[in-house]
């Protein structure tokens, strides 16, 4: 550890809210080093930002405060420099990169703009600047790098800004290199590029490579260490392979088996009768073609998955199933009726066998009702179960089926976390004891246990109430566990349908195929083999 | 858009600064800006402020400040050659402001000027049922024939201005006159300027230039003359006027009384408009919410006027007699509980609406059913001129009354005639009574005045007749100047000279 | 009470919602200052002009403009005599009344039209909302100046129609923020969460976006209360407000200034309750800002009190 | 953007129109100017031929057929009262109105903008403190009062400043001053707040890892972002003083088109009334497209 760029050490850091005080991150430490990656891993809440954020002074104080610890950078203490001197390192000898570019891009200034100021902040002249930014633009692979650099942030895709906000970290060529989920908000494709210029570069500076994740298959993608946070400390390091194939601590070990694709593959009952038939959907949105002559089939029970990255027509297909969204031409039929041509009465009935679970369950949920009147609205819109009591016991039944308590009735939704919210968002659906579930993402927003956990509980509803799913997803993986019958769109087509082992197995398009192969395994030794069956071919 | 903002700065500090008044250029800070200066206009007391006798003359004018009665101005001389003819010999080498000479062909023109469809001249309400007709004798003599007779016609000269023949029929902005002074400036809504102009006929006056400029804000005006930056503010307000050395009190003509209606229920009833009288505390007015100084009034025109009745005196204030007078009235069936409404016109006169109040107050302690109800100027005049709104009980109308012209002819017709336009009366006897004076000359003339007023305040009640007001005006204390009744409607420049 | 709502609250939630909203008032003490000092102007409205009787309306031509601070002639004389000799004490708890009215109305008048307008214009289609959206741009541009006139001279001064003219002129701020509102929470996930249910308009209107769009609207709405109260206080200033014997702070400061060299306190105490209420009103519109808010509403529930 | 401006134009367009139409009738309610104009005694002969004069005599539909055609030759009437054309009196006082508003709401918006991005980096501090309730009271206090204090103050206890009128530059302080107060007080609080948000943006995380300087981050990365919902507040704002500042003119004597305004009402004066309404409404468009504008400048999303 000797060679260690970065070290932190027993590093603690408090947060002073009106709550109370939150130990954000007990007595840490990690390091890393010349060339090197080091992957933190952790959910939401367990701490896995703060002592990145506390190597670059970003840590708001107060509310934030360090306890202890030291962050060692170059001989000093990065902990006891002067705002000044810390300053001067920021952006020049450590840089950072973070999820979610387009927030993080100002948005008011072009994106040249910004690269350029990386270096004339630091006081190099403004003409270096702007060829050292061409050069890094080209690099990251942007067409047309003296175009870009008069472009601002909302006029590139979400790939294209992640890899200038890499050239605008990598300006001044830093010893490290932070970056806090720098792949959540993409689609696989794009994460698997991203992935592998970050390592490129890497391999190129010899700088040392932090990375904050949530996400196993990154971890085995990419690192070369890793350490396991949960609750502000840290229950875990090793290489991926030793985390992944010895884990000792019980969180760990719950999170490698959270990680989808273990389980058995779910096989379409062919003999149960058929519930909704789509055919030939058809919308454009000006000159985007949305929907373009999707069919398909729904059985009762089934769980049916409908994949495909962002754009690519997967949310007008529910939508328009639904009836939020008109088309241009074809036919849904739900049980036998076409749903499209259906007048604003008969929709009405409808409402009540199709429900829907929508990704965000924190936007979903009205935060100014409470769990109770979310849950019991459904009745209240077609009135059924006048009797108080009687609703009273339903909805505590409907908690208690998706896990919750019956006492959480009287709270509301900021009172939840996200998977608790998306539990609610389920009783909602499940109040109205519909026929069909459309599940819009209903999972990506939520870590990764908590995904398995909501999938579970979505699987024991459809075998236990016979409830059928369409369940939308940009990631291949999630489904596996859940969908019995597996359809790919791109660019508002159907691409390959079929059951879902065959899909895994023995996928026949070459989309369906890249998609696959995007998609991060947590066992590094696959991902060790996956990359050298690439660069063999 | 600097560019833009810098040039305004500059031109704003181009005028001229109306600071530190020096030597014998003097500031004058009136209440409202005038919308015209225009010499037929100059009857209305905000114009005539600036041009009467300034830029504009008469033929004739009013002493105020002696008693030498009409005045020779524009007019040398008049006689009456009878038949309703006025024979006037004109003022001669004297010249309008444009170089032009003034002639009988002036005069005749100025009064075409006002009689004229095309143009709508106050000064022509003086001779509503008057016909006259011109006859230029020669440049200096004019004859003017008025039918019916008009006894005071040489009065009613006081209230023309003599224009140039070659006037347009239209308003005009920059006057020309035979007066001492010049307009040679008017800067719409911040000043208009007169000059001191060689060439008039007369002695030329000790004011070489006059800037007039416009405050709304009575303490603003006061403190104008107090810091330095005005010169006389001629009306001011009685909680502005703190310093007796530069604040001059004197009865400004007007006269403030409560119009009844002599038709309607209950004041139709002579004992509710004696109780009216009875009731009201005038003397608790003064010096208080009015200034000190006001007079309390028993006629519609101020003392100085022709045919005053000094015999007269105010009603006392006996809230027992009110009290019993209405008791009597009712005994005898009168409605005295009819409502009453007290119709006062906001920014009247000073404190209108504290004395509308108190009015009001006083009448409800004797047992009337009053409110009080204030209006704005243009709903004001739909109850204080004909035809009244329609109302259950009656209104009283709280208004005031200008006449500094010297005769009452100005005021008894309209106020108290039967077809007059703000009368509350409908009286034969009285009827007659204002014929016979407005027609009859010398003093005969006054008697018949005298004995009009005493049937209206005393035989009739007809109204409740308050207070005749003072005005107040600041002047600085470098100027020699007092301020006399017709500071109200005129400010001779000529009568100002300095310490 | 010290008991923190930490992570999961299973807190007494059985506390009243009176009780709730006094501990959350409690942690901020200026709102807790202001809601007591409306409170006690929203009293002296209520119940002064029957407790004071006469007293606010009897006059003293020879004894008026007394100074404030001195107690010989009773305590209603504290804060001195005005004009005719009324006392300003007794005055100003008088004219609390009309004050609240004037402004309560006038705000209530036009958030209800607003806020309906806005409703309509922001959930329904292009053309209607086009039409409501450009009666508000004439709405604006109409000068409130001439509506007064036009009100007082055809109507009549009084204190319905004051509420008329100032409600007329108040009407667009809650029409555009309203219809902003609901432009934004109608494609929030939880409306389409309700109309997948099947919710009809007005349930969706009703349940969904007007409780989102409420405590926006009730923030500016104590925010406007001061500013009618400004407002009213100018018109009264310009000739064209309320008229006595109505009285309104805003008429009393107007009909004081002409003493503000001799006898400062008939425009000073007026003034000063103007500048207090409003501060106040300014003060409680940040309070509900968060209190309004489920998901701020934290900050103000009740916490350990050593906490800083 | 173009596009964008003409879309506003046929909206406002049809805006004032109805504008127009409304103010026209409902002004010819509030009574006759012929008895404001002329004295109270007048005959009512004279009354006649002064309706006769402005066409007030003839039917209300008719003079307003009479209005729209001049209207359409550009042709605002003349004043009843002044006898000179209506358009020329408003230009005149907006010759004073412009520059004043300008002028002050430059000083609004570089006292807020500072002062307001100074209290938002130290929150809850002596100066945010200071800031907030100096700003609240003063905007809660009645203009008139403030006004004429300022004048008892500034001008007679002190003698410093003139009392009222536009003669120099000293003239323009105190109805600057006093004007100033109150968009100030709305424009801080809204600057701060805004700022607030804005510095808990994610961007700023960016830049403060990118070392970018305090000062640079505050006035450069912040304050741009910040000043979006700002512009909408300094547009309201600037829409009202463009309407005149009526107490303000009116008690310093200050020839703007507030003053006209308020006096035209008040005598009745239509044509004058019906020009200022209009060329303001005029103003305020012109000026909304500056603020369309100013939007498109700060914020390349807005230019698409």
């Amino acid at each position: 550890m000797n060679d260690a760029l970065l070290e932190v050490r027993n590093l603690s850091v408090d947060f002073h809210t009106a709550r109370g005080t939150v130990h954000a991150v007990k007595q840490i430490s990690w390091s890393v080093g010349r060339g090197e990656t080091l992957a933190i891993l952790g959910e939401s809440g367990s701490g896995k930002s703060v002592s990145a954020s506390a190597v670059m002074n970003l840590l708001d104080m107060p509310p934030a405060h360090i306890v202890e610890g030291e962050i060692l950078f170059g001989g000093q203490d990065l902990l006891k420099v002067s705002y000044e001197e810390h300053r001067a390192l920021n952006g020049k000898r450590i840089a950072m990169i973070f999820q979610d570019p387009l927030s993080h891009f100002n948005p008011v200034y072009s994106v040249g703009w910004q690269i350029i100021e990386t270096m004339t902040a630091h006081g190099r002249p403004a003409d270096q600047a702007r060829a050292r930014a061409l050069e890094l633009i080209a690099r990251v692979g942007i067409p047309d790098p003296e175009a870009a650099l008069h472009k601002y942030p909302h006029q590139f895709s979400g790939g294209q800004r992640q890899r200038l906000m890499i050239a605008m970290a990598l300006m001044l060529k830093p010893d490290i290199l932070i970056a806090d989920e720098p792949t959540t908000a993409l689609d696989v494709t794009i994460q698997a590029e991203v992935l592998a210029l970050l390592k490129e570069l890497q391999r190129e500076t010899g700088m040392g490579l932090v990375l904050i994740t949530h996400d196993l298959g990154v971890v085995a993608e990419i690192a070369d260490r890793v350490v396991v946070m949960s609750k502000g400390e840290i229950v875990e390091q090793g290489t991926p392979r030793e985390v992944y194939h010895a884990a000792k601590h019980p969180y760990t070990r719950q999170l490698i088996g959270a990680a989808h694709g273990k389980g058995e593959i779910n096989i379409l009952d062919i003999a149960s009768p058929v519930l909704l038939e789509v055919k030939s959907l058809c919308k454009t949105y000006g000159a985007f073609t949305a929907l373009n002559d999707v069919s398909l089939t729904l059985h009762r029970g089934q769980s049916l998955a409908v994949v495909g990255e962002s754009g690519s027509g997967k949310s007008t297909l529910a939508r328009a199933i639904l009836r939020l969204e008109g088309v241009d031409s074809g036919q849904a039929v739900w049980k036998g009726r076409d749903l499209i041509g259906m007048t604003a009465r008969d929709v009405l009935g409808m409402r009540r066998e199709i429900q829907m679970v929508f990704q965000d369950p924190t936007q979903s949920l009205n935060p100014r009702m409470s769990v109770y009147q979310i849950i019991s609205e459904g009745w209240d819109i077609h009135g059924l179960m006048p009797d108080r009591t009687a609703r009273q016991a339903k909805v505590a039944e409907l908690l208690e089926q998706v896990g919750l308590a019956p006492e959480h009735a009287r709270r509301y939704p900021h009172q939840f976390s996200g998977g608790q919210r998306q539990r609610i968002a389920i009783a909602r659906a499940l109040a109205l004891e519909p026929e069909l579930i459309i599940c819009d993402e209903a999972v990506s927003a939520l870590d990764v246990s908590i995904q398995a956990q909501v999938i579970a509980l979505l699987d024991g509803l459809r075998q236990r109430l016979g409830i059928s799913f369409l369940f939308i997803a940009h990631d291949l993986g999630v489904v596996r566990d859940f969908a019995d019958t597996v359809l790919v769109m791109k660019a508002g087509q159907i691409v390959e349908s079929g059951p879902t082992g065959q899909i895994f197995s023995a996928s026949q398009h070459p989309y369906t195929q890249k998609l696959l192969a995007a998609n991060l395994d947590p066992d590094p030794d696959v991902q060790a083999q996956r990359r050298l069956r690439a660069s063999d071919g | 858009m600097k560019p833009l903002l810098v040039g305004a700065l500059l031109a704003s500090t181009s005028v001229t600064s109306a600071l530190a008044q020096t030597g014998t250029d003097i500031t004058v800070v009136l209440s409202e800006e005038l919308d015209l200066v225009e010499p037929c206009m100059a009857t209305r007391s905000n114009i005539g402020r600036v041009i009467m006798q300034n830029i504009s003359e008469t033929l004739t004018e009013l002493d105020v400040r002696g008693d030498a009665g009409l005045m020779p101005r524009l007019a040398e001389s008049w006689e009456d050659k009878g038949n309703g003819t006025w024979q006037f010999k004109l003022r001669q080498g004297v010249t309008f402001s444009d170089g032009s000479a003034f002639d009988a062909g002036d005069v005749k023109h100025s009064f075409d000027r006002v009689f004229s469809e095309a143009i709508t001249c106050e000064s022509k309400r003086y001779f509503a049922d008057t016909k006259l007709t011109f006859d230029v004798v020669d440049d200096t003599t004019i004859n003017v024939k008025a039918e019916p007779a008009q006894p005071i016609l040489p009065l009613l000269m006081s209230l023309v201005t003599i224009v140039p023949s070659e006037t347009p029929m239209e308003f005009v902005r920059d006057p020309i006159g035979t007066g001492p002074y010049v307009m040679t400036e008017w800067t719409a809504g911040q000043q208009i300027v007169l000059d001191r102009r060689d060439g008039y006929w007369g002695a030329q006056p000790a004011v070489t230039k006059a800037t007039y400029v416009f405050r709304s804000e009575p303490a603003v005006r006061a403190g104008m003359v107090a810091a330095g930056e005005a010169d006389i503010a001629p009306q001011i307000t009685a909680e502005a006027a703190d310093n007796p050395a530069t604040d001059f009190a004197y009865p400004n003509s007007e006269t403030v009384y409560l119009r009844l209606e002599n038709l309607d229920a209950p004041t139709s009833d002579i004992r509710i408009r004696k109780a009216l009288n009875a009731a009201i505390d005038r003397e608790a007015f003064i010096g208080t919410l009015l200034p000190a100084g006001t007079e309390l009034a028993v006629a519609m025109v101020p003392p100085t006027t022709l045919g005053w009745n000094p015999n007269l005196k105010p009603p006392a204030f006996d809230p027992e007699l009110a009290k019993q007078l209405i008791a009597e009235a009712k005994a005898d069936g009168v409605d005295t509980s009819l409502p009453i409404e007290i119709i006062a016109r906001t920014e009247n006169f000073p404190n209108v609406t504290e004395v509308a109040e108190a009015l009001t107050q006083m009448l409800t302690d004797v047992g009337f059913n009053a409110s009080l109800r204030m209006v704005e100027v243009a709903e004001h005049e739909q109850f204080y001129s004909k035809p009244y709104p329609e109302f259950e009980g009656t209104r009283l109308v709280v208004a005031q009354h200008d006449n500094s012209r010297g005769d009452p002819v100005f005021s008894m017709f309209f106020k108290y005639a039967s077809d007059g336009t703000q009368s509350g009366v409908a009286d034969p006897a009285l009827d007659e009574m204002i014929a016979k004076a407005s027609a009859a000359t010398g003093d005969e003339r006054a008697a018949l005045w005298s004995e009009t007023f005493a049937y209206v305040h005393d035989t009739i009640v007809a109204d409740v007749l308050l207070f005749h007001m003072v005005g107040l005006s600041r002047v600085s204390e470098r100027l020699d100047f007092t301020p006399t009744i017709a500071t109200n409607a005129q400010l001779q420049l000529s009568e100002i000279n300095f310490k | 009470m010290s008991q923190a709502s930490l992570a999961k609250p299973p807190r007494s939630a059985e506390k009243s919602a009176a009780a709730t909203v006094l501990s959350m008032l409690w942690r901020d003490k200026l709102a807790f200052v202001s809601v007591i000092v409306l409170l006690f102007v929203f009293l002296c409205a209520l119940l002064g002009p029957a407790l004071l009787g006469d007293l606010a309306t009897d006059q003293n031509l020879r004894g008026r403009n007394s100074p404030p601070f001195d107690l010989s002639r009773g305590w209603a004389f504290v804060l001195g005599g005005d004009a005719l000799g009324r006392p300003m004490l007794a005055r100003l708890i008088y004219a609390a009344r009309s004050t609240m009215l004037v402004a309560a109305g006038a705000v209530i008048a036009s958030l209800i039209v607003g806020a309906l307008f806005g409703l309509v214009a922001g959930y329904m289609g292009k053309t209607v909302s086009q039409v409501i959206m450009r009666l508000a741009d004439v709405i604006m541009s109409f000068p409130s100046l001439l509506i007064a006139v036009v009100v007082l001279y055809v109507l009549g001064p009084s204190i319905l129609n004051m509420i008329l003219v100032l409600a007329i002129t108040r009407i667009p701020i809650y029409l555009r923020t309203t219809r902003a509102e609901v432009l934004e929470v109608r494609e929030r996930m939880f409306v389409q969460a309700a109309i997948v249910m099947g919710a009809s308009h007005w349930r969706i209107i009703g349940r969904h976006i007007l409780p989102q769009v409420a405590p926006t609207l009730i923030t500016i709405a104590t925010l406007d209360f001061a500013f009618v109260m400004l407002a009213e206080s100018s018109l009264s200033f310009l000739g064209i407000g309320i008229q006595p014997p109505d009285v309104t702070w805003g008429l009393m400061v107007s009909q004081g200034r002409p003493y503000l060299g001799n006898a400062w306190w008939l425009a000073f105490w007026p003034g000063l309750c103007i500048v207090i209420t409003t501060l106040a009103l300014n003060l409680l519109s940040n309070w509900m800002r968060v209190a309004l808010d489920p998901a701020q509403r934290w900050r103000l529930e009740a916490r350990s009190t050593t906490d800083e | 953007m173009t596009k964008l401006i003409g879309q506003r134009a046929v909206a406002s367009l049809l805006s004032l129109l109805v504008l127009m139409v409304l103010v026209f009738f409902l002004s010819r309610l509030t009574g006759d100017p012929a008895v404001l104009f002329l004295p109270i005694d007048a005959t009512e002969e004279m009354k006649e031929q002064f309706r006769v004069l402005h066409g007030l005599d003839r039917p209300l539909l008719e003079q307003f057929n009479q209005y729209v055609l001049d209207l359409l030759q550009f042709d605002f009437g003349d004043s009843l009262r002044k006898a000179r054309p209506a358009l020329d009196l408003v230009l005149e006082a907006y010759a004073w109105t412009l520059p004043l508003a300008l002028l002050t709401m430059t000083f609004v918006i570089t006292a807020a903008i500072i002062l307001g991005s100074l209290a938002a980096f130290k929150v809850g501090g002596f100066f945010d403190r200071l800031v907030s309730i100096v700003s609240l009271v003063g905007a809660s206090a009645p203009d008139f009062w403030i006004a004429i204090v300022a004048i008892m103050v500034f001008s007679l206890s002190l003698g410093w400043l003139p009392t009222s009128g536009v003669g120099s530059v000293a003239h323009w302080i105190l109805p600057m001053a006093v004007l100033f107060i109150r968009p100030f007080g709305l424009i801080v609080q809204v600057v701060r707040s805004s700022m607030l948000s804005a510095q808990s943006s994610a961007y700023v995380k960016t830049a403060r890892a990118k070392g970018v300087k305090n000062l640079r981050l505050i006035f450069i990365h912040t304050l741009r972002n910040g000043m979006l919902p700002v512009i909408t507040v300094i547009g309201d704002q600037a829409a009202a003083m463009l309407n005149g500042a009526v107490i303000v003119e009116t008690i310093f004597g200050f020839p703007g088109v507030g003053k006209l305004m308020i006096d035209s009402i008040l005598q009745r004066d239509f044509n004058v009334v019906l020009a200022a309404i209009l060329v303001t409404a005029v103003a305020i468009f012109l000026m909304n497209i500056l603020i369309d504008i100013a939007y498109g400048l700060l914020d390349p999303r807005i230019r698409q």
